[in-house]
């Protein structure tokens, strides 16, 4: 079963930001979101990973499917690499760390605190954590950020082996990251400034 | 869930000291107290046992304001509420951890700090048992405190100010189990009492504090 | 063994009490120093040097 | 000429420090060993106190050296502040378990005589409030050590640590004397000799305070040595992981 | 540096209340003490002058903890370190703003909670003299246990215990100013050593903080 | 006069990660410094920002002459963007925030909290930042993390503009940045694994 958006309209801060978007993502095939800074992307992965319910429309995905990889990397400065992503594989019900770590060339690092790592090394174990969720939709935002060339390949294959594997992925990204996908643009859902938040306040206007 | 909880003893260890902190947290109040009241033996007696309890409420604050603010700022926060665990199973975990690294030393501590505030003997016994049976409820309360705050930068106060509220039961019933116990009077319905509301309020907090939570991502 | 009179107890358990704690300060001092002096040596064969 | 700063040397500290601990450590056991055995078995009761006194050889020895040890770790973090040589700031780092475990004793056998002298085993007179106080000076001292990841920065953070804390310390004394008279004893030590106890009490405990104070080198010794290995082994490991 | 001073109150005020919370949580301590301790009003107005000032020295902590850690989290501390503004300067600033927020509204407080502890009427004179002078000190010192503790995840426990000893003389000097304001003794000299303390604290103490937070930046 | 850098051992975690850094950067000019993730771009910029002392070697630059922009962008999420932006001008001693704000196209979002801002518009005002310093010489580290295509010109155009007023720009960086500078690859430094962290160490190695 794959990803099906039906319609959804994102708030945020109050105000709808992105209304009407739908779109579908079969197994086996990545979406790229695209849109310019503060257009709402953000706000729709969050609400795909069902961290806010949307205003309107609906997600269809098999329950527990979704994985999110955010802004931010979620890791713990005093806990080691090793640690970090058990905990995550361990929350997940996942037993194996080593693929992960493998694939993101961390296996030098597993021993080092998280906050004696490089700004592009964190990103890199904020991304293995996706490998160790064994869950089929990644909902990604902006994961290539402090990445050098070498990396964004590696994150690149990772990507790829989980589509062959009958993975989806959905991406916010502002650039290129190694490999072709559908693109969809999300300045073409921008809600019109008259969008009303929900029936309480359309009841005043 | 397992999992959850030991990752959050072993960061409290890391933080440098873990048990060792909250030991010596209740060992500093207990040293000041005497400080401000002044050293006469008659007056610490008597106040021992409620400064004991707010010592053990204090302590609690300091530590459990950080407790997901720490989560939420790191982004692990946003994580954990999309794993396959209930958002309930995580604070009840959370708050069981800050328990053991925060009321278990108070517990252990409490003859110590009894000597040194004058309690007497008789009423150490009373003082543990209570400690045992209500420090549970403080850590959970705690927690729901923490959930509603989360978002908020510079919560601690904030929370301070929701949280102590609802600690008075726990604290009153506490401090009456040990002044009965040094009167010899009975106490059997007063730790009754304090149960009841430490079972209570694992059973219910847990929720209201992931519905908190679950708002505060929103 | 002297008689201690009514206060036995009070001398005897800081006798122990001190013994105990010196032993174990002792203890730990020399347990440290042999475990970080073996890693150490392990670590520079490892390294050969 | 040689100054004294050679030994500032990780390597010639532990030449040095490994030819004289076996010295150190046999002084130590010998005086601690006459002195507590004739302290123990052969002095006599006092008339007022009984068998209690007894309980001095330990008592006093510890209070000096939990003192002692504090002004050590003050003075060798100074010169780390100063000259920055890295065996003074792990001395210091050497000295505070030493120091803890002296003030545990101090206080432990303070609240074991209290019982039968004053009828409590706490009391908040200045004397034994101080010490608390001081406790926790070295209780803040160790976990502030503890939890830096990084060596110097921790050595640095813990010398503005002793020095504010040592200020504070003396200050605290002199408010909790204004705060409380006390029962404690005075000093028996002091040069007037009409104050201090009788002589039968007192050699023995001049044995034992040497013992205190040459264990107290020894394990300084001991413990500085292990740091400087600790350290070592660390550069090794960051090295061996950068290669 | 005027600008640092706004901004940290700005921000004390837009968490959510600024004074008010300091207010609340004093409020919140003198009405626990009494459910610990008992209602008697002879015991309580013995207590009180050391309650209210244990009371200033909690709310310390509670906020002070992390008056450089939240700076340091989201970067500010590294910029302020680059900027044309001493780091004395910023520490001083800060405390500045901490005292503003957490001991002024203490000071206005105090003839309120005074009465709550059945404080007699002569003493809260003395109490709001004794607190006008030497909360500040609180907040010079609690910078210092912050700056110490800026790197340190969960660093509020471990400054607890760094900074409590140094709370001492000032609690003992100060409580003292209201204990003998109360019997109508002499209190000029204590007034005197308390305000000679935080003197010297104000000026001694933005270095080492300062030299601190250097160490902990780099 | 400009900044020039002599032989530059930087160390991070008690062990040195680059060392022999010599550069020198002229009025008016800029230099991009590049190199694989972990390699001590980082560390070399917070050296240069006076952040934490080299261990060898020496920075020559004229006193409280450089403005850095680290990853974090140093925001108070309670502020609004006005309010973050006139705090640093006024440490700087700067009066005026308006030309920084258009420069970043942050007018209609002045009265906004920074906490309300998405990704990018943060990542924006942090670089505004750098207007209000006044300082000619500005050390960046991957300045344009999460900016869209319009944004990173934006940038582009606010350095030429500083290039062009005799200012000088060392900026980390893994992508494109849309605009012409000499490049220095730092993995040419890689310290070697046998350097030693100090004197102390020195002693025993
Ligand atoms: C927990 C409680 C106690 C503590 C922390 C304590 C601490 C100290 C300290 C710091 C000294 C000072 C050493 C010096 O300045 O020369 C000392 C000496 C002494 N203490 Fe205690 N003490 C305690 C209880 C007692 C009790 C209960 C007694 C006996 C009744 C006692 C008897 C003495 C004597 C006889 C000395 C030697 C006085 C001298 O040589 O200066 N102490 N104690
Ligand atoms: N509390 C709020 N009140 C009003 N508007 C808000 C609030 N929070 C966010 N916004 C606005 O909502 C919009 C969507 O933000 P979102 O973070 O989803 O953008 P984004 O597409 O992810 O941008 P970026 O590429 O910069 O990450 C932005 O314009 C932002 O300014
Ligand atoms: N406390 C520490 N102990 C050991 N090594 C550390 C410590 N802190 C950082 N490092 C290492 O120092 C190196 C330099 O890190 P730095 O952040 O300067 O890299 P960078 O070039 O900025 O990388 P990125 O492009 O990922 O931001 C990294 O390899 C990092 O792992
Ligand atoms: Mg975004
Ligand atoms: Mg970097």
């Amino acid at each position: 079963m794959g990803l099906r958006v039906d319609n959804l309209t994102v708030e945020r801060g109050g105000l709808a930001v992105l209304e009407g978007v739908s779109f579908e993502v079969a197994a086996g095939e990545a979406l790229f979101l695209r849109g310019p800074n503060g257009i709402g992307k953000t706000t729709l992965l969050r609400c795909l990973a069902g961290l806010q319910p949307p205003l309107a429309g609906e997600v269809h995905a098999a329950p527990d499917s979704i994985a999110y990889g955010a802004h931010s990397d979620g890791l713990k400065a005093t806990l080691s690499v090793e640690e970090n992503l058990s905990f995550w594989a361990k929350v997940f019900g996942q037993g194996e760390i080593e693929a992960a770590l493998d694939a993101f060339e961390l296996q030098p690092l597993r021993r080092r605190y998280a906050q004696a790592l490089s700004a592009g090394q964190k990103r890199r174990l904020g991304l293995a954590r996706m490998l160790v969720t064994g869950r089929p939709i990644w909902v990604l935002d902006e994961p290539t950020v402090s990445l050098d060339v070498a990396s964004v390949g590696l994150f690149a294959d990772a990507v790829r082996r989980h589509l062959d594997q009958g993975g989806m992925a959905v991406i916010a990204t502002h650039i290129d990251l190694g490999f072709e996908a559908r693109e969809l643009d999300v300045s073409a859902f921008r809600a019109k400034p008259a969008a009303v938040q929900d029936e309480f306040d359309e009841a005043f206007l | 869930m397992i999992a959850l909880f030991w990752r959050d003893m072993r960061l409290a260890m890391r933080a440098g000291g873990g048990f060792g902190l909250g030991l010596s947290f209740f060992l500093i109040l207990t040293v000041l107290v005497p400080f401000g009241v002044g050293p006469q033996s008659e007056i610490l007696s008597v106040i021992a046992p409620g400064i004991l309890w707010v010592g053990a409420l204090l302590a609690c604050l300091l530590s459990l304001d950080r407790i997901f603010a720490l989560d939420f700022e790191d982004g692990s926060l946003d994580l954990l509420a999309t794993a396959p665990i209930p958002l309930e199973g995580v604070v009840a975990m959370k708050a069981a951890a800050h328990w053991v690294t925060t009321g278990l030393p108070l517990v252990i501590a409490a003859p110590v700090l009894g000597v040194l505030l004058h309690l007497e003997g008789g009423a150490v016994r009373w003082l543990i048992l209570g400690l045992i049976i209500g420090t549970p409820a403080l850590s959970m309360i705690g927690a729901f405190g923490a959930g509603l705050t989360v978002g908020l930068k510079r919560g601690g106060l904030l929370m301070s100010l929701l949280v102590l509220p609802l600690y008075v039961p726990t604290l009153i019933f506490g401090a009456e189990v040990v002044k009965r116990g040094a009167l010899g009077m009975e106490v059997q319905g007063v730790i009754l009492i304090l149960s009841a509301i430490t079972l209570a309020v694992w059973a219910l907090l847990p929720f209201a504090a992931a519905a908190a939570l679950r708002i505060n991502l929103r | 063994m002297p008689d201690l009179g009514k206060y036995a107890d009070a001398v005897l358990s800081s006798y122990a009490v001190t013994i105990v704690l010196l032993v174990a300060l002792i203890g730990h001092s020399v347990w440290r120093g042999r475990r970080v002096r073996r890693q150490l040596a392990e670590i520079q064969a490892r390294n050969g040097k | 000429m040689a100054s004294l700063w050679q030994y500032a040397n990780p390597q010639k500290f532990l030449a040095v420090s490994r030819a004289v601990l076996p010295f150190v450590a046999g002084g130590a056991a010998i005086c601690l060993v006459v002195g507590l055995v004739w302290g123990f078995f052969f002095t006599p009761d006092d008339y007022k106190q009984g068998s209690t006194v007894k309980i001095i050889y330990l008592h006093v020895p510890a209070a000096l050296m939990a003192i002692n040890a504090w002004l050590m770790m003050l003075v060798a973090s100074l010169i780390w502040l100063v000259r920055r040589h890295h065996v003074s700031a792990l001395a210091a780092k050497a000295a505070a378990p030493i120091g803890i475990t002296m003030t545990v004793i101090a206080l432990v056998t303070g609240a074991i005589w209290g019982e039968p002298m004053w009828g409590t085993y706490w009391a908040w007179d200045p004397r034994l409030t101080s010490f608390l106080i001081l406790f926790l000076f070295y209780l803040g001292y160790s976990a502030l050590w503890q939890a830096i990841e990084s060596p110097d920065a921790a050595a640095d953070l813990t010398s503005v640590l002793c020095m504010v804390g040592s200020v504070f310390a003396i200050l605290s004394r002199y408010a909790v004397n204004f705060w409380n008279q006390g029962l404690h004893q005075g000093a028996s030590l002091s040069l007037d000799k009409e104050e201090n106890v009788s002589d039968v009490f007192y050699l023995p405990l001049l044995v034992c305070i040497a013992g205190f104070i040459l264990l107290f080198v020894a394990l300084v010794l001991l413990r500085t040595q292990t740091e400087i290995r600790q350290r070592q082994l660390k550069a090794l490991e960051a090295r061996e992981r950068m290669a």
